[in-house]
């Protein structure tokens, strides 16, 4: 019997181990192209920071062994200590903000509706215009002489805020447009995350006669919530790292206000070429956002629902 | 749903698009204005010239830059949707030691701030003779780890009878990452790779880093161009290349309009 | 870079000039292609002076360094630091080439005991920019711009328009930016750090806290109080909005910038020297701008072909170009004789008066400039100092601790190379 | 009272093909309606209509008399039995039991009163807190018919709702859920592909076709009157044997070697007509040789345990009969067996359209209780 | 030649509890196996151990002969049916079919042929270009059916494959799988909750309970000599009645007013005691009223058809009893009826454990043909 003889010919783990090594080497397989292109251009250079960090050094590399002062300078530095609630605060304004909208956003356009296509093109657009397109306009929209907050304060009759120029604004008006350019994408994940439940789910739910926010909570957003994890754990990241729009709209300021600390690193880097005191804050930083991230994966996934 | 409903999801839904339509609607405006305008604070042109748009054809070489950030862009995205995509296989579908660990270090990734990277990298570029070409502008942005994150999370909601009837099917894994994993995950590809496109489309500093010569470079840095530093910017032709900057990229999600609605859709399970 | 197909040498020029300018840029050098057989300049554009700034400093020495490279003026110190660069003096004294047909004031700041670093090509000087009709308006003469403070301010009060809380037309404007504190500084004859400006010497300190700069921060301060001055944040294109659509009556501007107000204007645009503080002699102006530098190491064909090219750009005809299609000045005063000139400053008087205001300038290490590598950080100091001023800060604590701050960056800055 | 009714009902995915061909429908207030048919023959589709989760191309659907062809399914109160369950992944079976009981406007005790009482009922009380993935088929299966009880709806669509079940099991559940439909007065659809559950559950049954009502009553007249061939060899199992035959006044011929006596005395009595012959296994029994009707070839025989299914043929080796007799009977494949046919229940199909022609049984089944010797 | 061996199997979820509790087992090549048992009992967790999907505790796998407890799925070279059915949503119903065939290096021609073949056997022929989610709940199952069928591994799991198909469907299925099985000579585990499949297919069979073995055999062995009560209620439907009674040498106390004989004359023939009496529902006549053991009153009837349920309780109205009459009974609730106990048939277990402790039909089926009365 031919069934018989294909039995005869299976290979069993205990006589080739080498099989099992294989399987074993197979999933680094797949990482390894990951692997070998962020040692170069990810590690590599993250170590190269660390290094540089216990240096006074420039762009071409350390030139005095510093020990700790870089970090002894940043940490007792006041500019060190208001970037740091300038990240705070940006981070806290943006994040739930984006994601409310976008979560917002993508329900509306869940249901399927006539022209409800374009509807979706619209609220993904966004995030067709690059940090530099859409910070020059928000920066022409800002202008208190000519842009357009202005124009309709004036016309509303209210008082012409300076966004950009107040510190008390400048922070909030980049929160907004940061806001509005990373809109679009989390719309598009979440909206991507809600198409992806099974309309199984909800028949029971309509012939149950549940309400619409009942269904909302027990149904959509734990079926959601591997992609709400990831959407918030990216944003987080993204907010701490944020760069383009505050180069463009306020460099910093007014009195560091907006003074993130990656645009100080930026700063200490590109201009005051002061790579140890650069390299000292992106450590600071990754550690920082990395102990925020695991504290993240740690609390948050285990609320995450996966098949 | 009831008309009622109807009329006033659709109000919300118009109401929604205005606000967020907006800023990319004043930048088509002002694009049209010329420079008398602009500072008056118009909303709408007086009349539709093109010469700003004329104007930036002629100051730059932006059709070679176009080209250029299309093809750097394309190759980043195919390269990142594999990259990416075969690591994610092997964190969900595979346990090996040390995977946890490692999945955290390439998470640990994003974290690092890309200022802090991008000198060194340079210098690797630099030293592997890759400046001035597609190699330097795409190779390094291949592995992503953002990208592997995305499919991990949407790798882990396809249920896993459909691994295991492959397993009993005695297929490779490869096959079934191939086969089954990359067609059932269409909608998180489609993101991604939009995500990539665009995030590459995006980029300034690094290609006017790597780049030395008008025929490799992007359009992000013909925008740049556009812009002077001590005299008065001309408003009408920044914005004019604000539009033409982010023109490809509007055309480009609004033709793929159908296929990702498609590719979203379909990527539904069961 | 190297030799071309043709047997001519190639050399590669990096600039910083976008927009309208790069376009000059383009021309020049082509027109200088076009003009000799032996040598083609290519230019690339490079980003902002910043970013081409970094990026030279991680290429210097390998393949891909340029042979020319524009380099703003903050960043001199830094350039002669990094042991990088070629001077042109030696091909000055090799040729016995005539420097004196340079604009004295300009080509001063690129020189360090006595020796020539780079070659000056961009320049430009602050002066006071102010709405002619607006002047008319609030019964001013407008051919008579405020020359001291105590004028500055009395004009601003009547220029300032308010309709209840509500403030429709504000006096005067001064662009937060590091480099008119140092301009308002010069003028008064102040020093920015010791050590002459640190040409005499490394500089160790800064000096700018002294009276002369609190004198400027009160100024603002004051004004600002009184409600007659509005800050427009460090956007040059805000301020210049805020001009254009009758926010502010004055304003100080870069000498570069003036063509383009001039025509955006739909008012008569007056231009004037300067402001001081009552009772000082004012001593002229620190030039701004940028001036080309030549990289070490490189060929000597190439060396003659950058050198050349430098001779060539300092021509009256093409500063003469330069001048009237960018607005900065020629740094050969040849040009302003020639009819390309003549002509635009019939249609532009303004642009004299900035020329003049150059010419006027008393040469002396305060408006030579200051000498420091950390230049674009002091100039963040300042920044800082001068927005803290708009909160309520009191100017000599705010100046005091920007000085604080630059000291000690200067003190890091000593330990390197 | 008429509860539901479909009227004209047709359904069709692509626009093209029709999935359900016309079916109406009355049914009573508290009427256990059941609805059988081969798979992919629609039933699932005219629950789905029914709860208002997929569009209805043509006709009409009443309830209590008000068009609902559009209302949206939570206005329609009723609760259903998904064949694939439809449980929610991410909550526990008491969730997942109390899923939208808040709608019922009952308080929380007897919400938890219900979920308790159903969970005990179907044997879930140790799995409360286990998610479905925890639980085995069988298990995930009761749990989504105890979500359709708690709500206690008048209207219940259960699609087959025991199938992963075991016969046991199967059995307490089939007179529970009787019980509970009949104190609550719950109208109730129910898909079943097994046969015992429709003939004892139904108080009137359809056997649907390819989107078409071949026959709708009572279980057993439909049982005892199938009105087509379809019928009779879907209702019953093992099915009727239903054969060619040749009819002619003189009788009819199975098979060369066997013919029966033509039960047909009024009309029909013409030339020689081709029919199909029908007749139940348990209608085919073993003789003593002498009155045999044909002496057949056994092919097969399955012992059931209870009972004995003889598979034979008499003459065309593809035509495989089936008897089913009471015991354990053992024949070998080839043995040579003696049968008799009961004319008391033949049953005669045109040859055509499979239109019943005849068949003796008119009357109701025996009044009178019979001794049955083993 | 003994195939697959289970040695001391053992499977806990969660480290705590057994939901496997030693499990041993040898299934010969080409032997037909079939695992039955309760919801929940533990079924497909045997087959998904077999399968390498699910880690194994405790105890041993031998394939041939080589423990395979680690090997991966797809080393061990078998097909399985899942119970739910895991198709690819992405795929059509053609691709599902022969998605994985090429692993088995056959040709293209092969692959396209095997494929129709399935398709044609289960019909699915017209639905090969669909999308899984655009068949009904049968017809998915048919295409993980003929997906396992196509590959023709050596050793094939099916778990509850027939479960959504109707009757007459299903009749075929069983028939074409069991031929299948028999021409290419594959090993078959097979899990039904179906009690014809589990008598007409299996060559022997387990009933397993909690994750227990309670008897393995073939199934009319099973059927005639259940080796505990739960055997016994579980095999056969409807089940046996087990209920409690009295013993003692004087006889069976069933009710005050029902005394059988006492059958065991051997031992055990001390003071009165308790034990269960089990009597299969066909085992109960219906009985002349002068030779009857009882008389009992009717609680229910259900007519199935060609047979008639009839639940009455003697005494104690919790205790119902149930026979089951060949033809159509017609009994009102509450009408009192004579009946007879078949004393060859039946069971006495033990109280406590419910073992086996008499039984009379030790011997094999009747060999001989007996006629059966209408
Ligand atoms: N992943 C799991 N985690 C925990 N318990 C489980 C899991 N899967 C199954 N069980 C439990 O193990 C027991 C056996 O489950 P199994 O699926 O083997 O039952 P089964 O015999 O196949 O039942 P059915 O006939 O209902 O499919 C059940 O009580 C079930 O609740
Ligand atoms: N979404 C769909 N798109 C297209 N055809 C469909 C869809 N759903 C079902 N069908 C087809 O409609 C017919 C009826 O399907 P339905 O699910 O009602 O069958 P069913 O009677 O419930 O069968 P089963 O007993 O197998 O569950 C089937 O032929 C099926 O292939
Ligand atoms: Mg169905
Ligand atoms: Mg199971």
């Amino acid at each position: 019997m031919n069934a018989a003889r294909e039995l005869q010919s299976v290979p069993a783990e205990e006589q080739q181990p080498s099989k099992s090594r294989f399987a074993f080497l197979e999933g680094w397989l797949y990482l390894l192209p990951s692997i070998v292109l962020f040692g170069v251009f990810v590690f590599y250079p993250m170590f190269r920071t660390i290094y540089l960090s216990f240096f006074l050094a420039d762009q071409i590399g350390p030139f005095e062994f510093a020990g700790l002062e870089n970090y002894h300078y940043i940490l007792s530095s006041d500019s060190f200590q208001s970037s740091i609630k300038a990240t705070v605060l940006f981070v806290l304004f943006t994040v739930p903000a984006t994601i409310i909208l976008a979560l917002f956003l993508a329900l509306l356009t869940s249901e399927k509706i006539m022209g409800i296509g374009i509807f979706r093109t619209f609220f993904s657009s966004t995030m067709g215009m690059s940090v530099a397109a859409s910070s020059v306009i928000w920066m022409f929209m800002y202008n208190p002489s000519i842009g357009v907050f202005s124009k309709v304060a004036e016309w509303l009759g209210l008082p012409v805020i300076q966004w950009l120029q107040n510190p008390d604004y400048a922070l909030l008006a980049v929160s907004l447009s940061t806001i509005w350019m990373s809109t679009g994408f989390a719309y598009l994940i979440i909206l991507g995350g809600l198409q992806n439940i099974d309309p199984h789910l909800y028949e029971n739910a309509r012939v149950a006669g549940v309400s619409y926010f009942y269904q909302l909570r027990r149904i959509t957003l734990p079926m959601l919530s591997p992609t709400l994890f990831f959407i918030v754990t990216v944003s987080f990241i993204n907010a701490f790292q944020t760069f383009g729009q505050i180069d463009i709209l306020t460099k910093g300021g007014p009195v560091e206000s907006t003074n993130v600390i990656v645009y100080s690193i930026y700063k200490d880097a590109f201009i005051n070429n002061d790579v140890g005191s650069a390299s000292a804050q992106a450590v600071i930083l990754f550690f920082c956002v990395l102990a925020l991230t695991v504290l993240q994966f740690k609390l948050g996934e285990r609320k995450v629902h996966y098949q | 749903m009831t008309s009622t409903k109807r009329i006033s999801l659709y109000a919300v839904l118009i109401i929604c698009t205005a606000v967020m339509m907006f800023p990319i609607f004043y930048a088509f405006s002002i694009s049209f204005m010329d420079g008398e305008e602009v500072l008056d604070g118009q909303l709408l042109p007086s009349s539709f010239s093109l010469t700003n748009y004329a104007e930036v054809f002629e100051k730059v070489p932006l059709l070679t830059y176009l080209i250029n950030s299309f093809a750097t862009s394309a190759i980043v995205m195919i390269g990142q949707l594999l990259v990416s995509s075969l690591a994610a296989f092997a964190f969900v579908f595979m346990k090996f030691k040390g995977r946890d660990f490692v999945f955290f270090l390439f998470i640990s990734t994003m974290m690092i701030p890309w200022e802090a990277t991008m000198v060194p990298n340079f210098m690797t570029v630099q030293s592997l003779g890759w400046t001035n070409n597609y190699v330097g502008l795409t190779i390094p942005f291949f592995a992503l780890a953002f990208g592997t994150f995305l499919l991990r999370q949407h790798f882990k909601t396809i249920p896993k009878e459909l691994y295991e009837a492959s397993q009993v099917a005695g297929i490779s894994r490869f096959r079934f990452f191939w086969n089954v994993i990359l067609p059932v995950s269409r909608s998180s590809l489609v993101t991604l790779g939009i995500y990539s496109f665009l995030t590459n489309w995006n980029m300034y500093l690094w290609p006017l880093l790597v780049t030395n010569t008008e025929s490799a470079r992007t359009v992000q840095i013909g925008l740049k161009q556009l812009q002077t530093q001590e005299i008065a910017s001309d408003w009408g032709v920044v914005m004019a290349g604000v539009v033409i900057v982010i023109l490809p990229t509007l055309i480009l999600l609004f033709a793929g309009q159908k296929k990702l609605q498609k590719g979203l859709t379909q990527g539904a399970l069961k | 870079s190297g030799t071309t197909e043709d047997g001519k040498t190639e050399i590669i020029f990096w600039h910083a000039m976008g927009g309208e300018l790069e376009a000059s840029v383009n021309e020049i050098v082509d027109n200088y292609n076009k003009s000799q057989d032996k040598y083609t300049v290519k230019p690339v554009y490079q980003g902002s002076y910043e970013e081409s700034l970094t990026k030279l400093k991680t290429v210097a020495g390998t393949e891909d360094a340029p042979a020319v490279t524009q380099i703003f003026e903050a960043g001199t110190k830094q350039m002669i630091d990094s042991g990088n660069v070629q001077p042109v003096q030696k091909f000055i004294d090799e040729e016995n080439y005539d420097t004196s047909q340079w604009e004295e004031n300009i080509s001063s700041y690129y020189q360090v005991d006595g020796e020539q670093y780079s070659m000056p090509f961009n320049s430009s000087t602050p002066v006071l920019v102010y709405n002619k009709d607006a002047f008319e308006k609030a019964g001013l003469d407008p051919e008579n711009a405020p020359r001291t403070y105590s004028e500055l301010k009395d004009a601003a009060e009547k220029l300032t328009i308010k309709e209840g809380d509500q403030t429709s037309q504000y006096g005067l404007s001064i662009l937060n930016y590091g480099w008119f504190f140092e301009e308002l500084l010069a003028t008064q004859g102040g020093m920015y750090v010791d050590n002459e400006n640190g040409r005499s010497g490394e500089a160790t300190k800064a000096a700018f806290n002294d009276e002369k700069g609190q004198k400027v921060f009160e100024l603002i301060s004051d004004m600002h109080e009184a409600g007659t001055f509005y800050n427009v944040g460090q956007t040059w294109d805000d301020m210049r909005a805020a001009f254009q659509s009758e926010t502010i009556t004055m304003m100080l501007d870069s000498s570069a910038g003036v063509k383009g107000l001039v025509d955006n204007a739909d008012f008569e645009v007056g231009v004037a020297y300067l402001p001081h503080p009552d009772g000082v002699d004012p001593q002229g102006v620190v030039i701004g701008g940028a001036s080309l530098w030549m990289a070490k190491d490189i060929s000597e064909k190439q060396e003659q072909a950058s050198w050349d090219f430098m001779k060539y750009l300092s021509t009256p005809e093409v500063q003469a170009k330069w001048h009237v299609e960018s607005g900065y000045f020629a740094i050969n005063p040849a040009a302003y004789k020639e009819d390309l000139v003549k002509q635009e400053w019939e249609e532009y008087p303004q642009l004299k008066v900035t020329v003049d205001q150059l010419h006027d300038t008393v040469s002396s290490p305060a408006t030579q400039g200051a000498l420091i590598s950390i230049f674009p950080e002091a100039r963040q100091q300042i920044v800082t100092g001068m927005e803290s001023l708009y909160q309520g800060t009191d100017p000599k604590e705010a100046l005091d601790k920007a000085a604080a701050e630059v000291d000690t960056v200067l003190e890091k800055g000593s330990r390197s190379r | 009272m008429t509860h539901v009714e479909l009227a004209g009902l047709k359904k069709s995915y692509d626009g093209k093909k029709n999935v359900i061909e016309q079916v109406d429908l009355k049914l009573e207030q508290g009427e256990f309606f059941v609805l059988v048919g081969p798979s992919g023959c629609g039933k699932s589709t005219i629950l789905r209509m029914i709860a208002g989760l997929e569009p209805i191309t043509d006709g009409s659907l009443f309830v209590n008399g008000t068009r609902m062809n559009h209302a949206p399914p939570n206005k329609r109160n009723l609760s259903m039995v998904f064949q694939n369950y439809a449980l929610y992944p991410h909550l526990n079976v008491e969730q997942n039991i109390m899923f939208g009981l808040h709608t019922k406007k009952i308080s929380r005790e007897e919400q938890q009163h219900r979920c308790a009482e159903a969970a005990e009922m179907l044997g879930l009380a140790d799995y409360l807190k286990r998610k479905p993935r925890e639980l085995s088929g069988g298990q995930r299966q009761r749990v989504a018919l105890a979500r359709a009880i708690v709500t206690q709806s008048p209207l219940c669509l259960m699609d087959e709702p025991l199938s992963n079940l075991d016969a046991k099991l199967r059995a307490r559940m089939r007179s529970e859920i009787r019980q509970i439909q009949r104190k609550l007065g719950i109208t109730m659809i129910y898909v079943t592909h097994d046969q015992t559950e429709a003939m004892t559950m139904a108080d009137r049954m359809m056997i649907l076709h390819e989107g078409q009502a071949m026959q709708i009553g009572k279980p057993l007249e439909i049982y005892n009157h199938p009105a087509n061939a379809f019928t009779a060899t879907f209702i019953g199992s093992p099915a009727m044997n239903v054969m060619d035959a040749k009819i002619n006044p003189a009788g009819i011929h199975l098979s060369p070697q066997c013919t029966l006596p033509n039960p047909m005395k009024s009309s029909n009595k013409e030339a020689s007509k081709q029919i199909l012959f029908g007749i139940r296994p348990e209608h085919i029994l073993f003789s003593a040789p002498e009155q045999a009707d044909a002496v057949v070839e056994v092919v097969n025989t399955e012992i059931l345990g209870t009972e004995t299914l003889i598979t034979f043929i008499m003459d065309d080796p593809k035509k495989q009969w089936i008897a089913r007799w009471n015991g354990q009977w053992q024949f070998s494949v080839g043995d040579q067996i003696p049968i008799r046919f009961d004319m008391d229940s033949i049953h005669l199909f045109s040859k055509d359209k499979g239109r019943l022609l005849w068949t003796s049984n008119e009357d109701e089944p025996n009044q009178t209780a019979r001794e049955v010797l083993r």
